[in-house]
């Protein structure tokens, strides 16, 4: 290798040389990153209309996801762009759930297409790629579904609106308890995926401070479908309840097999079971099965219902917490979008996003904390006859 | 606990024996890994799911049908993505590599066609649960078995005995001999990348009737466990596919109940990975056919 | 110079770089006409050792990087051995085997935070951004931004590491150990009849695709603050064996060609994005049957060659 | 009944074949004979469809049959003793003699493959052994007889004698001359010249590519140049 080290020597100044030249010839100035001044003028009472880009899981396997989030925004947009002050354009990018292609979605969407702020992404590990690159190009970024902790912690232009777990999962497993007298569970979570193992953590943790003894901790991966291993031996050891931190689909899943091999005890789910498509993929395993959400789609409020409706008629689908998070996520993008007075200032727009206080959204009522987090509450459900309802 | 943890791994091991089988013939007659079997596997059991859902069809014409469809798939792919790379003298990178293309493209027209969420099979057979001694086994595990072992059987009947099956093993064996044989090899290759999809449908019906979920994304877990056992029985071996499938069944689903669950997707590379260093030709592989391919 | 200065084509071009370094890796070890398909595994290995280092033991960057190299080839080293009397399709899955397995170690590990990943790695640009702001440039200079000199700078250490690493495979192809390689991609048997150590000169070829490996890892690590399990699997494999394919593997040019566009193509077809998967797809495949030596052989640099006359041959050897 | 007029094959851009012609008359032993590497094979290749002649025609009773695939070949009549025997090895000895009849519908295989045992005994004894497991000489006796069992009308014989023992040598040529004797056209590849010159009827002498000389067997047999290279000087023949 020492013939080498004299040219290296020779390349690299010519590296250097070549970065020179660059930057001489780039005097020119450049201001494609950075937003074009705000024109705070508003005019009959709109501000015009903003960009804003959305990063999501769209294609690929997590792309069911995606499709509730892609779906809850645009019905958001529909009625800010029919009633709102601001006008809404979303620009939707896919990232595959890929950190790369997330940050390439990114900064597609910030340099290319200018938008003044990003909903997304879909995924945490995507966001922790994401965030920093964002944070440090200040732009807003908000994540409808990132409930991984430490997201808010990469910097003051990051926000979410995803209820983390250490706010839901206590609440259930509190509630389970009282009702159910429970005295030892088995824990089982899927451990390819950092919002599962997030959850665990959390579940973890409630579990131990509420005195419970945890008889077993069984762990599968996303889109794994054979449970049988791990449920037999929950079985063999008789818990009083389980619970699960998985997405909906492996969720519903273990309920089925659950149930088929004879486990009757209640089983306390995560983020991930708090979704329509549980009970639809479930059928009658998912009675008895229980979660906290900020999202209820039986609640008796007429935002919450006009939601649902709207969303069925269009979608034929309930919508699931991805879409209504997602929804939320974009009025509360607005309601901060119309306060800061502009459609195009970042810093403007960081800061009204910051102060959003009182935020009455179908997830409840709404407020962002010092760290960016959210400030919401959670109502702890149980599957019964096929419909989420109140576990009171 | 440990009977009824048996049949859990019977059953997911014979799911792996079916999708290995798949692999194995390719691998035999072609020398190729077809890594859009799990693609095919899983287009399968979208056609099963449709057929039995919107037309409420028997499960058996269900499979039926699924293998039809797998096995059309199973064609076009042999005309698309094998046969032009046959007729040159090409690495054997190359087949790897346009099968790939094809899984990346039947991955992501599923994804557009049924949507990414999954799909469950409409309740024909679940509920029904036998109790055996200390085992319970459910309609379906029953089911899964019974086919699985079954279609090897015949496979190996048909294999051994028919003209056809002959003429197979003999293109296994050299390409070139069976046509001067008479046999045509082209047809036979044809015939028997059918046949593996067609196999690898009807696997993919079975899997989804058991687990209960059907996604477009199923076929890439499934294709590298079908891999593992692919190395793990030896290359081209249908006994090694059989038992090498059940022997991963058994040995994942063992690693959850007296090991760790954690680590129960390392149990089938680290299976192989040693299996590899220890005995090359995989567990059933005669010891002509080592690594040295 | 807008359009360059852009950070989405500058985070391309990182990219690219990073992947131009794969394909470098998986060329040496084809080199020697060994597929390995663990070069995820050992890019994942580079990139937790170098993030590691760096956050929990405040090593600086640019001493965790080689080091990330290094733990890759040390790795490698010990599986090579017994991996390496595999051979075709053999070898192939077993480093796809081992490749799973790296990555459900890192899964089940306490340090490596399991699937939730190591965030919050410091980053290259951040780090030349604040020694450029301590240099006195932290008011940008000739018109850039700190970031966007930061980031050009990152950039180009990417394009060096790329230039000089083609430099070293270019140089490896013409003296005793590339004439070896040849010799034994060729025909390993005739080979060692004529006397190679094929073991020791299989894997070197091993080792230094590892350790290449490694150092793309652990620069993609510090180029995207994040890296978690998911970033090495078996999409990942495909994809750098795709690099060498695609671009073409006997020489050193394909799998950078390959990286350079497979890197693109996702952005180019983004206006397509329901539908860029099966492109995708389709490319490959249509790449196979009609090109299935890569873009760039033998002849494709022949061919250039000649018609751009003895000027590039003379660019090449220099 | 056969054929050959300007034949060449290429692997690449390597001529192996530079035109060749060649006839075998129905009833008669041809013998194609030539050094290693004159390209005797892939003559036998050509023929039989295993590689794509380049140009020139091969014509099999009237037939222009180059560039068929093999197995529209061998439905002709054609059958082929490939060079290294090349036996079904994980197959038994009655799969191995099945397989040759491959393209058959009647109702005389059986019969076909007594007769094939009663050539060979050894084979009968081994019937259920895999081919792989047999000596060379009872591979070759394999090979011919699963050729047979297609009721060729014309056999083709790749290097018969590679390999075995003198003896073998001797009894496998003269199961080739009852062949014949028996109506099947033979046309022989060999490198074991003196052996192939006394069986057969014409001769052909190839190398490098091309035929050099040709002509009845005794003529090549006494041919100067023919003595001298492949039959060990002025004494070969006596």
């Amino acid at each position: 290798m020492k013939l080498f080290a004299m040219k290296k020597v020779r390349k690299m100044i010519a590296g250097v040389a070549v970065a020179g030249l660059l930057l001489s010839v780039s005097g020119c100035g450049s201001t494609a990153s950075a937003p074009a001044s705000g024109s705070g003028s508003a005019q009959s009472g709109t501000i015009g209309t903003a960009k804003i880009g959305v990063v999501s899981f769209l294609t690929g396997g997590g792309a069911a996801y995606g499709k509730a989030i892609k779906q809850g925004l645009e019905m958001a947009k529909e009625e800010v762009n029919t009633q709102g002050k601001v006008k809404i354009d979303l620009l939707f990018e896919d990232s595959r759930g890929e950190k790369n292609e997330a940050i390439n979605a990114a900064n597609k969407l910030v340099n290319k297409d200018n938008v003044v702020a990003i909903i997304g992404p879909t995924l945490s590990g995507e966001m922790f790629a994401v965030g920093p690159i964002m944070n440090q190009a200040g732009v807003p970024i908000m994540g409808t579904s990132t409930t991984a902790e430490g997201i808010t912690d990469i910097g003051e232009y990051v926000f979410r609106n995803a209820l983390p777990e250490s706010l839901a999962i206590p609440a259930a497993v509190k509630k389970a308890k009282e009702k159910y007298n429970l005295k030892k569970v088995a824990l089982m979570y899927s451990n390819n995926n950092d919002f599962t193992v997030s959850g665990y953590k959390t579940f973890e943790k409630a579990v131990k401070d509420n005195g419970l003894e945890i008889v077993t901790t069984e762990t599968f991966a996303d889109k794994d479908v054979d449970f049988s291993a791990q449920l037999t031996k929950i079985a063999s050891l008789k818990p009083d309840a389980v619970m699960v931190s998985s997405l909906y689909q492996e969720g519903a899943l273990i309920l089925k097999k659950a149930r088929e091999i004879g486990i009757k005890v209640p089983f306390v789910g995560g983020n991930g079971f708090n979704s329509p498509q549980l009970i639809k993929i479930a059928g009658p395993a998912a009675e008895g099965a229980i979660v906290a959400s900020p999202w209820f789609p039986n609640k008796e409020d007429a935002a919450v219902k006009k939601f649902v409706s709207d969303y069925k008629a269009k979608y034929n689908e309930i919508p699931d917490q991805f879409a209504a998070q997602a929804y939320d996520a974009l009025k509360i993008m607005a309601t901060a979008l119309e306060k800061a007075g502009s459609t195009t200032d970042r810093k403007k727009l960081r800061d009204s996003l910051a102060a959003i206080k009182d935020f009455q959204g179908v997830t409840g009522k709404f407020a962002f904390d010092a760290k960016r987090n959210p400030v919401m509450s959670a109502t702890v459900l149980i599957v019964k006859d096929g419909q989420f309802s109140e576990l009171k | 606990m440990f009977w009824q943890q048996l049949v859990n791994g019977l059953t997911l091991g014979s799911t792996y024996s079916l999708v290995a089988l798949g692999y194995t013939l390719i691998m035999g007659v072609l020398d190729i890994v077809n890594m859009a079997h799990g693609e095919i596997f899983m287009f399968g059991a979208f056609t099963g799911l449709i057929l039995a859902s919107h037309f409420h069809v028997n499960i058996f014409v269900a499979m039926l049908g699924a293998a039809l469809v797998g096995s059309l798939l199973g064609i076009i792919l042999e005309r698309v993505a094998l046969r032009p790379l046959r007729r040159r003298a090409v690495s054997h990178l190359a087949p790897l590599i346009s099968t790939i293309g094809v899984s990346i493209f039947l991955e992501s027209v599923a994804l557009k066609v049924f949507g990414p969420e999954s799909q469950a099979f409409p309740q024909t057979l679940a509920g029904k649960i036998y109790t055996i001694g200390p085992m319970q086994i459910s309609l379906v595990q029953v089911v899964i078995l019974a086919v699985a072992f079954g279609l090897m059987l015949i496979l190996r009947f048909w294999l051994a005995r028919t003209k056809i099956g002959k003429a197979l093993r003999a293109t296994a064996e050299s390409t070139e001999t069976a046509g001067i044989l008479g046999v045509n090899t082209n047809l036979i290759i044809v015939l028997t990348v059918s046949l593996a999809s067609g196999l690898g449908a009807i696997a993919g019906v079975l899997v989804g009737l058991t687990f209960n979920a059907v996604e477009p994304t199923m076929g890439m877990s499934m294709g590298l466990k079908g891999l593992a056992v692919l190395i793990l029985g030896g290359m081209g071996n249908i006994t090694g596919a059989m038992f090498g499938g059940l022997i991963l069944g058994v040995a994942e689903v063992f690693s959850v109940a007296y090991g760790a669950s954690s680590y129960r997707d390392a149990v089938a590379f680290g299976m192989i990975i040693l299996i590899l260093f220890v005995r090359p030709q995989g567990l059933f592989g005669a010891k002509d056919q080592t690594g040295g391919r | 110079m807008d359009f360059i200065l852009n950070p989405y084509y500058l985070q391309i071009g990182m990219f690219i770089m990073i992947n131009a370094i794969l394909g470098v890796s998986i060329y040496l070890t084809l080199a020697t006409g060994q597929l390995s398909l663990g070069n995820a595994g050992f890019m994942s290995i580079g990139a937790y050792t170098s993030a590691l280092l760096t956050l929990k033991a405040g090593f600086p960057v640019y001493l965790a990087i080689p080091i990330g190299g290094f733990a890759a080839a040390a790795v490698s080293a010990v599986i090579g051995f017994p991996a390496l009397r595999l051979k075709g399709l053999y070898l192939a899955i077993a480093t796809l085997g081992f490749g799973e397995v790296v990555r459900v170690v890192f899964l089940n590990l306490k340090i490596t935070n399991g699937a939730l990943g190591l965030s919050g790695i410091p980053s290259l640009g951040i780090l030349l951004g604040k020694a450029l702001s301590s240099a006195g440039f932290d008011q940008g200079m000739g018109g850039l931004s700190v970031q966007q000199l930061s980031n050009v700078s990152v950039l180009l250490i990417l394009l060096i590491l790329v230039v000089f690493l083609v430099f070293f495979s270019l140089r490896l192809s013409r003296c005793r150990v590339g004439r070896a390689f040849a010799a034994i991609k060729t025909d390993e048997t005739a080979a060692e009849a004529m006397g190679i150590n094929t073991t020791y000169y299989k894997l070197l070829a091993f080792l230094l695709g590892a350790f290449i490996a490694g150092v793309a890892g652990a620069l993609a690590a510090h180029i995207t603050f994040y890296i978690g399990p998911k970033d090495f699997d078996y999409h990942r494999t495909v994809e750098i064996l795709l690099f060498a394919v695609l671009g073409g593997s006997n020489l050193v040019w394909g799998p950078i060609l390959g990286a350079t566009l497979l890197t693109m193509l996702p952005e180019v077809l983004r206006a397509a994005s329901d539908y860029r998967m099966m492109i995708y797809g389709a490319i490959l495949v249509t790449m196979m049957a009609f090109r299935p030596q890569g873009l760039i052989s033998e002849e494709t640099l022949r061919f250039w060659k000649a018609k751009l006359g003895r000027r590039k041959e003379h660019d090449l050897n220099s | 009944m056969l054929k050959i007029n300007s034949l060449v094959t290429s692997y690449g851009s390597i001529k192996a074949l530079k035109g060749i012609d060649l006839e075998v008359p129905a009833g008669s032993i041809v013998s194609l004979i030539g050094a290693n590497g004159a390209g005797k094979t892939t003559a036998m290749k050509s023929l039989v469809g295993i590689i794509k002649p380049q140009s020139g025609t091969i014509v099999f009773q009237g037939q222009a049959i180059q560039g068929w695939p093999s197995h529209k070949v061998v439905g002709l009549g054609v059958s082929l003793v490939p060079e290294g025997r090349r036996i079904l090895a994980r197959m038994s000895v009655l799969e191995n003699l099945e397989m040759g009849a491959y393209q058959r519908q009647d109702m005389e295989i059986q019969a076909d493959m007594e007769k094939v045992f009663s050539r060979f005994p050894i084979l009968a004894e081994r019937r259920n052994q895999l081919g792989g497991t047999l000596s060379g000489g009872q591979q070759q006796m394999l090979a011919i007889g699963r050729a047979l069992m297609a009721r060729p009308k014309l056999l083709l014989l790749d290097e018969p004698s590679m390999g075995l023992a003198p003896l073998v040598v001797a009894e496998i040529f003269r199961v080739i001359q009852d062949i014949n004797r028996e109506g099947t056209t033979v046309l022989l590849v060999e490198q074991n010249v003196r052996q192939a010159l006394k069986i057969a009827h014409y001769a052909y002498v190839l190398e490098t590519g091309k035929i050099v000389l040709h002509g009845t067997a005794e003529e090549v047999a006494h041919n100067p140049r023919v003595m001298e290279a492949y039959l060990g000087g002025a004494k070969g023949m006596k």
